[in-house]
């Protein structure tokens, strides 16, 4: 028996993490304490502050970066630095549409249209729990994003996931659609992160370690089994595919997007996809490069069918929720690209790209939720007709955010791709080149597709308006638009600066 | 004893309880299944641990507890929560979301 | 060779004319014809004073040039906007300009009832200018210029009365089966530049003889057929007859006298092409030979004045074609025939003007009859012209004709005794045809309308018929006095090989007249002597219907080109809706489709969607187990 | 006075604009008919100073934009670019003149029309302006968002259909440019250091496989033919003329579509000269089709503005003859082309502009007789339409005749089967102008107004322009010839000799 030795912590590159945590426990201590009336504005001022602080401490930790930060099982480099900036960043722009608290139910454990919700609503009763599920939804993001050890990518994706599950059954309206977002999520979740864990159990046993380096010395070392490693590398991927929604592990998104409150959904769309492909990029990068060539195939056509499925289904869908649930698997497919490159400049764009849609993402989300009629918001993409007559701006907003989806120039969106496309044609894949580039065409197709509506179609006179966006709101679609557009006009200081700092600690 | 049967084992449960997500309706037995695969998995991650002959694998496995635990607190939730509101436990009523 | 400054008028005075008409408009409707009228007889006096000018030259630098400035230059590509005034432009801008001037003159009363006529005066401007350009430009892309140019002139003044949709049409098919002429000249012109890198008169000359007889031939069938659109030679006739709905002065300035001539101008100005390609010289003769059967065979079916008429200049081309198809021995006479015929064509058609005038527009011979006392003045021009075209000794036609038929023969062998036949044949038809026309109009019975009161034209309109009528006496004489024209015209030519003469001129000249002889009698016996039906009758040969329209000319175009073009046209626009942007249309279906259908997998069932994720997870581990083996 | 200062003239226009209260039209109008003359003053004036006898671009200007991708604001202009940019700085204050009242009928009022024409015109400078590839390409996609605003705002009939069917034509030829631009940006930084400026990308071919450089070429290739456009690429193009307004048609085919011939010759020759070389074959049999094709459906044509666009893509097959016959008269001629159809195409859609809103219909057969109750108007179409057929003396037949005497050194066959489109464009022309202006006045036309002062004003000058040229077009050429004589021997070409012996 040896003796237990203490680890030891740097708390300081901890920091940014566990600020978030604590912020997250005492968001709870305020909903077990603090009187009703107050708890919104104090959570939304705790939040936001929480996030504040800890993007602050995380800047503290730039340019020092190290693997010993918690005994090898996280690493604080380069590009985990990049990354949890990406989600701090998103995040604070998306916690702001949680303000408009009147999207979420007043008594989510209440059944639909029982009394108990009438009264809840009837006493303008708002939850505020979403406060702290949000924020240790993010903490499991930072955590995801370094971990690289195979246990704390585990507990990161379970801490990530488990409150993403239940603020998707949040929604004031609709309620049953939300809870069902909710169960699908949770059911498909779980099943995909038990192959996950199948992966990380024949990871450990194929290289007799549980940590990205030592995976990556006993590929290089080559003298174990390969069936392990395989059964791993696979099972491993499923978690991972599922998280970022690639085909056919996509199926769930689409549901959840529609199903869950919108200001969620925006949140779900942007962080998650960063955090999910960082840890993507991290596994990929420094554990299973050696074994490149055995899974680049795979992943490959993955990707190439990702895009162009997500591209195609999109023509065809008529809720504007589920159309950007589509483009967004189409964007995974993009992402997957610069993960498949497997070179510097893949990583550099992957970055570039998360970050730029994310924020377009929650951009998007959020001028969805100023659509609205009685009943709730509008996402019956028909009733859009016209917008551009009723509310130009929010129109002209709506569909620049569009076009850099689509990645016309003078948006981020276009030097994103450029970027991407030109990363995984450098290392030598051509498929994804042409392939990337014909379903950009589709997808400009259904892009094009909304904006014809908002701004050639006349509008249909049945109550569809826009609701006057709360300063939280506008800020939100202010700083995303600001963003999307210096990344498309001036991106060379960020570009640099990611290419400058990204790098794996190995 | 060989210990490769106890992977052979951990896989036959974890395909069993793969299929059982896939066939039955119910949700608690759905998520039960999802429990037997968690577990399909801790057993290899101990086999794994006792072939190669050092801990860790038994340590994630305890994470894995605790982290199914969780699971099962947030996933009851939910479902209870939908149960209340649909008076059914069949998932296949929940198919509002389509298309 | 000698430069001049003041070529450029010659151009410039009726353009401005043509130019400041068009653009001021109404405001000019009182005085404008007057305007260009003195501008065309400026250009004439401004011709006859370099023609005496060059008179006065030795022989050697008779030709005078004029560079404006460079028109196009791209790399060798150079072509200067020149002027070249020699002993054979000048003729023609005599011609044109003279001949013109009268008709102008002739046009201020035929036209005075037309609202439009100043604008009618702006086009005839419009188009001695151009007319001028053609005959005046020193290389093949100038000429070209002056060549549609008069295109677009007759295209506006047949078209003069397009409130007429058939009128209009004329106008249009005349431009387009003039393009088709044009056509053959751009070709001209970029083999030009091709094989000898220039596209100027002197520099194809001096470079001939370098150049492989492939090369010329195929140049001088390109500028056969663009002579043949211009000049209405087989088989790009057919619009000349049509042309006719011009009124009366175009008639006769345009499309008798002098714009039907530039395609002879154009053979003769490349005589030097010709020389040293003996095929296509053959082809040109044999195009003016059997244009010449042709016109003459329609003349003789004709009952509209005009349109007789203009088959007769389409046969009279024929022969001066013939003539210029028959080298350095029959240029100078292609020439003569031409500038003869330019008297007494226009004079006709004046004369048919005046006819018509006095008829109240009628057109149909059938209608007329003794109008010799009702038009004394009219009768005796046009009879002058008749004696003339026809070749009765001492008139113009005579001589010029005369001599292109003994050309004809004594071109050597099997062609000579064929060429000469034909246009001997040519000559009786000529003779029936014609005298046709001055019976049933002046010499037979009356067979006028109801309401007809014909009366001679007033003087404005007959003196330039009486100016011409004089020429078309005088003209054959004065050109062959001591073969005044040929030696003047000799300079441009290459020397013309002596031959043994198959016959001797005199005997000729006794089958050209007894031809004459021949044909007017069958005529006079056909219709002087006959009451002539006023309607024309329907009951007649197969060969008179073919030769009433006109030997089915229309009838072959239509068949041969317009219905399959407008059937590829039809064709075409159902491919470009159906084929072309169906296949586009249809890409995009398919993706909305593929879409759609793609769509279903998404049926709303967690349990479908696990199985998909399961299915997913094995064949991702199937799949890089088989790329790892 | 920079390029870049007068590329972002209209710019301020703009802003200005957008400060005026959309009360005002009139003064929104007027500060846009400045603005564009201002534009047009300071081009010329530019112009000036342009030295005729350097092949060099000119005017340069570079400030690094992205530099880790090696991107530069990169300007400059040689004969054809300055040419092609003098074009369309000229015609758009006439487009705004001509078409004064077109902003009425749209959707979002005058402001954004005129905000829209001046963006769009900083873009067409900028476009042909641009050294580098990829400022080149951000101008050359960003361009189709002002035009399909245009197109689908300010059009008529099933103008949103139009201009939604012109923006995917063109952004799916975009991105296959894209893809070719990645490739060669790799390329480039694989061999180098990274760069996108079209001198030193000029130097790649020699480091690139033939294969590579065919596949990119098409992709630079098919976008271009998309915009030019040639066939089969071309069914875009009626359906936008016929749904755009005047103004926007003339900014369409006029400027915008010579982006795509202007594109053939900067990028696809100068950067891929090899695969330039082994597709011309495919390249000119594809122009012959163009000019026959598109004549041919000219004549089918019964609306009077799909003519003028067929009458366009028969043009524009001239034009990639004439680039890719690769003498120095084609290519010049293929430069002054662009240059003369842009005014008599922009003639022929002001009249018919003028013509449809007056008598409500572009049908040409509710047309007739126009000649005696509009005679100025009838005449320009006239003139317009003369100018279309390539009449001597009218400056499209320089072009015209250039290109194809250019081409016949080189490639006989081709230039014989291109002349009888002159024929055929007689026809296509002679057609709607007997239909529409000759014969009886048809009902409905009989008053119709003629040609006012401001329609008047606006027609002088392009039918000058044209007349003048037609006559006197060494101006131009003198620009041209340098610039066109330096790609023909860059590819490597010369002209062929006479073919006499002795060729002198």
């Amino acid at each position: 028996m040896g003796t237990f030795t203490s680890p030891i912590l740097n708390y300081a590159m901890l920091a940014p993490i566990l600020v978030v945590l604590a912020g997250a426990v005492v968001g709870v201590l305020i909903e077990a304490f603090a009187p009703r009336k107050s708890r919104a504005s104090s959570q939304l001022a705790l939040s936001v502050f929480t996030l504040v602080i800890a993007l602050a401490a995380l800047v503290r930790t730039r340019g020092t970066y190290s693997s010993k930060a918690a005994m090898n099982s996280v690493t604080f480099d380069g590009a985990g630095y990049l990354l949890q900036m990406a989600i701090l960043i998103i995040a604070i722009i998306a916690i702001l549409l949680l303000a408009d608290s009147d999207k979420f139910a007043a008594a989510p454990t209440a059944a639909p249209g029982s009394d108990e919700e009438r009264e809840a609503q009837a006493a303008n009763i708002r939850i505020t729990e979403v406060y702290p599920l949000t924020l240790f939804a993010i903490a499991g993001m930072l955590l995801f994003t370094v971990a690289s050890d195979l246990i704390t990518l585990f507990v990161a994706l379970e801490v990530l996931s488990l409150p993403l599950y239940l603020m998707a059954g949040l929604a004031r309206r609709r309620r049953l659609a939300s809870q069902e977002a909710a169960l699908k999520y949770f059911l498909l979740g779980a099943f995909a992160s038990a192959f996950f864990l199948f992966g990380v159990a024949y990871l450990y046993g194929y290289s007799n370690s549980i940590t990205f380096s030592g995976i990556a010395a006993a590929i290089t070392g080559g003298t174990a089994n390969d069936v392990f490693l395989l059964v791993g590398i696979s099972f491993v991927s499923v978690g991972l595919l599922f998280k970022v929604s690639a085909v056919p592990f996509h199926s769930w998104s689409p549901d959840v997007y529609q199903g869950s409150p919108t200001a969620v959904t925006a949140f779900m769309a942007a962080a998650t996809k960063v955090a999910a492909f960082g840890a993507m990029l991290r596994i990929f990068y420094v554990a299973f490069a050696g074994d490149v060539w055995q899974w680049r195939p795979m992943l490959t056509a993955i990707a190439l069918i990702t895009m162009v499925f997500g591209s195609l289904v999109a023509i065809s869908q008529r809720d504007v929720k589920r159309m950007l649930a589509y483009s967004s698997i189409a964007h995974a497919g993009f992402l997957l690209s610069g993960v498949i490159a497997l070179n510097k400049s893949g990583l550099d764009a992957t970055i570039f790209y998360l970050f730029a849609y994310g924020v377009a993402t929650v951009g998007a989300f959020a001028i969805v939720s100023l659509i609205n009629d009685s009943s709730g918001e509008v996402t019956d993409l028909n009733r859009w007709a016209g917008l551009g007559k009723r509310s130009p701006w929010i129109a002209i907003a709506f569909s620049f955010l569009l076009l850099a989806f689509a990645g016309i120039p003078l948006t981020s969106g276009f030097v994103g791709k450029f970027s991407i496309f030109s990363a995984a044609y450098e290392s030598g894949n051509t498929a994804i080149l042409i392939t990337g580039v014909l379903s950009s065409a589709i997808a400009a197709f259904f892009y094009i597709r909304v904006v014809v509506l908002m701004f050639f179609k006349d509008p249909v006179e049945d109550g569809t308006s826009v609701v006057i966006p709360s300063i939280y709101t506008r800020i939100t679609i202010l700083v995303s638009l600001a963003i999307t557009l210096i990344l498309g006009v001036f991106p060379a200081p960020v570009l640099d600066y990611i290419s400058q700092t990204a790098f794996f600690l190995r | 004893m060989d210990p490769y049967n106890y992977l052979y084992l951990a896989a036959l449960l974890f395909t069993i309880g793969a299929v059982g997500v896939v066939v039955r309706r119910n949700a608690i037995v759905v998520f039960m299944c999802i429990e037997l695969m968690l577990n399909a998995g801790n057993l290899t991650l101990v086999t794994f641990s006792r072939i190669n002959g050092n801990l860790n694998g038994q340590v994630v496995a305890f994470f894995t507890m605790v982290v199914a635990a969780c699971e099962v607190v947030v996933g009851l939730a939910i479902i209870v929560a939908i149960y209340r509101s649909r008076r059914s436990a069949s998932i296949d009523d929940a198919s509002l979301l389509k298309r | 060779m000698v430069t001049s400054s003041s070529l450029v008028y010659l151009i410039g005075l009726p353009l401005f004319g043509a130019v400041f008409l068009l653009l001021i408009g109404r405001k000019a409707d009182k005085w404008g014809h007057l305007l260009a009228t003195a501008m065309s007889a400026g250009s004439f006096v401004l011709g006859l004073l370099h023609f005496f000018a060059m008179t006065n030259r030795s022989t050697e630098d008779r030709a005078i040039t004029q560079t404006l400035f460079t028109w196009i230059e791209v790399g060798t590509f150079k072509v200067d906007a020149a002027l070249l005034l020699d002993q054979l432009s000048i003729c023609f801008v005599l011609l044109i300009s003279g001949v013109g001037t009268l008709i102008h003159i002739y046009s201020i009363s035929y036209m005075s009832h037309d609202e439009n006529r100043r604008r009618f005066f702006a086009y005839l401007n419009l188009f001695i200018a151009a007319m001028l350009l053609l005959v005046l430009g020193n290389s093949y892309l100038n000429l070209y210029v002056g060549w549609e140019g008069v295109g677009l002139a007759s295209y506006l003044l047949i078209g003069f009365w397009n409130k007429k949709p058939a009128y209009a049409t004329a106008s249009k098919k005349a431009f387009v089966m003039n393009r088709i002429g044009d056509m053959g000249l751009s070709f001209a012109i970029m083999i030009a530049f091709a094989t000898m890198g220039t596209v100027s008169f002197e520099g194809v000359k001096e470079s001939v003889d370098r150049v492989g007889t492939p090369a010329l031939t195929a140049m001088g069938i390109m500028l056969l057929i663009a002579a043949a659109g211009k000049s209405a030679q087989f088989p790009l006739q057919a619009w000349l007859g049509d042309a006719m709905a011009g009124p009366t002065p175009v008639s006769a300035l345009i499309h008798a006298a002098t714009m039907v001539t530039a395609g002879v101008y154009l053979i003769v100005r490349s005589n030097f092409v010709f020389d040293a390609a003996p095929t296509a010289q053959l082809l040109v003769v044999i195009v003016g030979a059997i244009t010449l059967i042709f016109g003459a065979i329609i003349g003789m079916a004709k009952d509209d004045i005009k349109k007789a008429l203009a088959a007769s200049t389409m046969s009279q081309i024929g022969y001066m074609i013939v003539g210029a198809g028959l080298g350095p021995a029959g240029y100078a006479f292609a020439i003569m025939h031409l500038l003869a015929h330019g008297f007494f064509k226009a004079g006709m058609f004046l004369g048919a003007g005046s006819v018509m005038h006095g008829m109240n527009d009628e057109v149909n011979m059938r209608k007329y009859g003794g109008l010799r006392k009702a038009m004394p003045i009219t009768f005796i021009t046009f009879g002058l012209g008749y004696l003339a075209i026809i070749g009765v000794p001492p008139f113009a036609g005579f001589y010029s004709k005369d001599e292109i038929i003994a050309t004809a023969f004594n071109s050597g062998g099997a062609q000579g005794i064929i060429l000469g036949s034909i246009t001997l044949l040519g000559a009786v038809i000529t003779a029936f045809y014609m005298t046709r026309v001055m019976v049933l109009t002046f010499t037979s019975k009356a067979r006028w309308d109801a309401g007809v009161h014909p009366h001679e034209s007033p003087a404005l309109m007959w003196l330039p018929m009486a100016i011409l009528a004089i020429g078309s006496v005088t003209a054959g004489y004065l050109f062959t006095q001591g073969e005044a024209l040929v030696h003047w015209l000799s300079p441009l030519f290459a020397k013309k090989e002596e031959y043994e003469e198959l016959l001797p001129h005199s005997v000729v000249s006794i089958l050209a007249i007894s031809a004459v002889i021949i044909g007017v009698s069958i005529a006079l016996a056909k219709y002087q002597f006959r009451p002539v039906a006023a309607i024309a009758p329907t009951d007649v040969s197969f060969a008179t219907r073919l030769a009433r329209n006109d030997l089915g000319q229309d009838v072959v175009n239509e068949a041969i080109f317009m219905r399959p073009g407008q059937g590829l046209t039809q064709g075409l626009v159902v491919m470009d809706e159906k084929v072309i942007d169906g296949a586009v249309r249809g890409i995009g279906a398919m993706a909305v489709g593929s879409g759609a259908t793609l769509r279903r997998t998404q049926s709303g069932y967690v349990r479908s969607y696990a199985a998909l994720i399961l299915v997913g997870a094995l064949v991702l581990l199937a799949g890089i187990w088989v790329v790892t083996q | 006075m920079t390029l870049t200062i007068i590329m972002m003239l209209p710019l301020l226009g703009a802003a200005l604009i957008a400060l005026i209260p959309s009360a005002q039209e009139r003064l929104v109008k007027q500060v846009a008919l400045a603005t564009t003359l201002v534009v047009a003053a300071a081009t010329l004036f530019k112009a000036m100073s342009f030295d005729v006898d350097n092949t060099e671009l000119q005017f340069r200007q570079s400030y690094s934009w992205i530099p880790s991708f090696g991107i530069n604001w990169g300007l400059g202009v040689d004969g054809i670019a300055l040419v092609l940019i003098l074009m369309s700085v000229i015609l758009a204050p006439l487009v705004i003149l001509g078409g004064w009242n077109e902003s009425e009928g749209g959707r979002w009022g005058v402001k954004t029309f005129y905000i829209l024409i001046l963006v769009l015109e900083t873009m067409v400078i900028g476009v042909f302006a641009a050294t580098d590839l990829f400022l080149f390409y951000v101008f050359f996609e960003a361009m189709l968002i002002p035009i399909y605003f245009l197109l689908g705002g300010y059009g008529s009939g099933e103008r949103a259909a139009a201009a939604v069917k012109f923006l995917l034509y063109s952004l799916f030829g975009g991105l296959l440019m894209l893809a070719s631009i990645i490739g060669l940006f790799v390329i480039s930084g694989q061999n180098g250091g990274v760069t996108f400026d079209i001198t030193e990308l000029s130097e790649l071919h020699t480091l690139m496989s033939s294969t590579t450089q065919n596949i990119l070429f098409l992709g630079f290739f098919i976008a271009f033919a998309i915009k030019a456009p040639l066939w089969p690429f071309h069914t875009w193009l009626p359906d936008a003329a016929k749904s755009g307004s005047a103004g926007t048609s003339i900014l369409l085919l006029g400027i915008l579509d010579k982006v795509g011939t202007y594109g053939m010759i900067r990028f696809c020759l100068s950067i891929f000269p090899d695969a330039s070389k082994t597709f011309t074959p495919v390249i000119i049999v594809l122009s012959l089709i163009s000019i026959l094709y598109g004549a041919f459906l000219a004549i089918g044509a019964k609306d009077i503005k799909r003519l003028i666009a067929y009458t366009s893509i028969s043009h524009f097959g001239f034009i990639t003859l004439g680039i890719f016959a690769m003498t120095t008269q084609s290519q010049s001629g293929a430069t002054l082309y662009m240059f003369n159809h842009g005014f008599s195409t922009a003639a022929l859609f002001f009249v018919a502009g003028w013509m449809i809103i007056r008598r409500g219909s572009s049908t040409i057969s509710d047309f007739g007789g126009l000649q005696r109750v509009t005679p100025i108007m009838a005449w320009s179409f006239f003139i317009a339409g003369l100018s279309g057929l390539a009449l001597p003396g009218l400056s499209s037949f320089v072009s015209e005749f250039l290109v194809l005497v250019g081409t016949y050194t080189r490639y006989p066959v081709a230039a014989i089967i291109a002349t009888f489109g002159i024929v055929l464009a007689a026809l296509y022309i002679l057609i709607p102008v007997q239909r529409a202006l000759h014969g009886e006045t048809t009902p409905g036309n009989e008053n119709l107004k003629d040609l006012n002062l401001r329609e008047k004003i606006t027609i002088a000058p392009v039918i000058a322009i044209i007349v003048f040229l037609g006559f006197y077009p060494s101006p131009l050429l003198k620009i041209i010839n340098p610039a066109a004589a330096h790609i023909v021997q860059q590819q490597g070409y010369s002209d062929p000799a006479p073919t006499m012996n002795g060729g002198k």
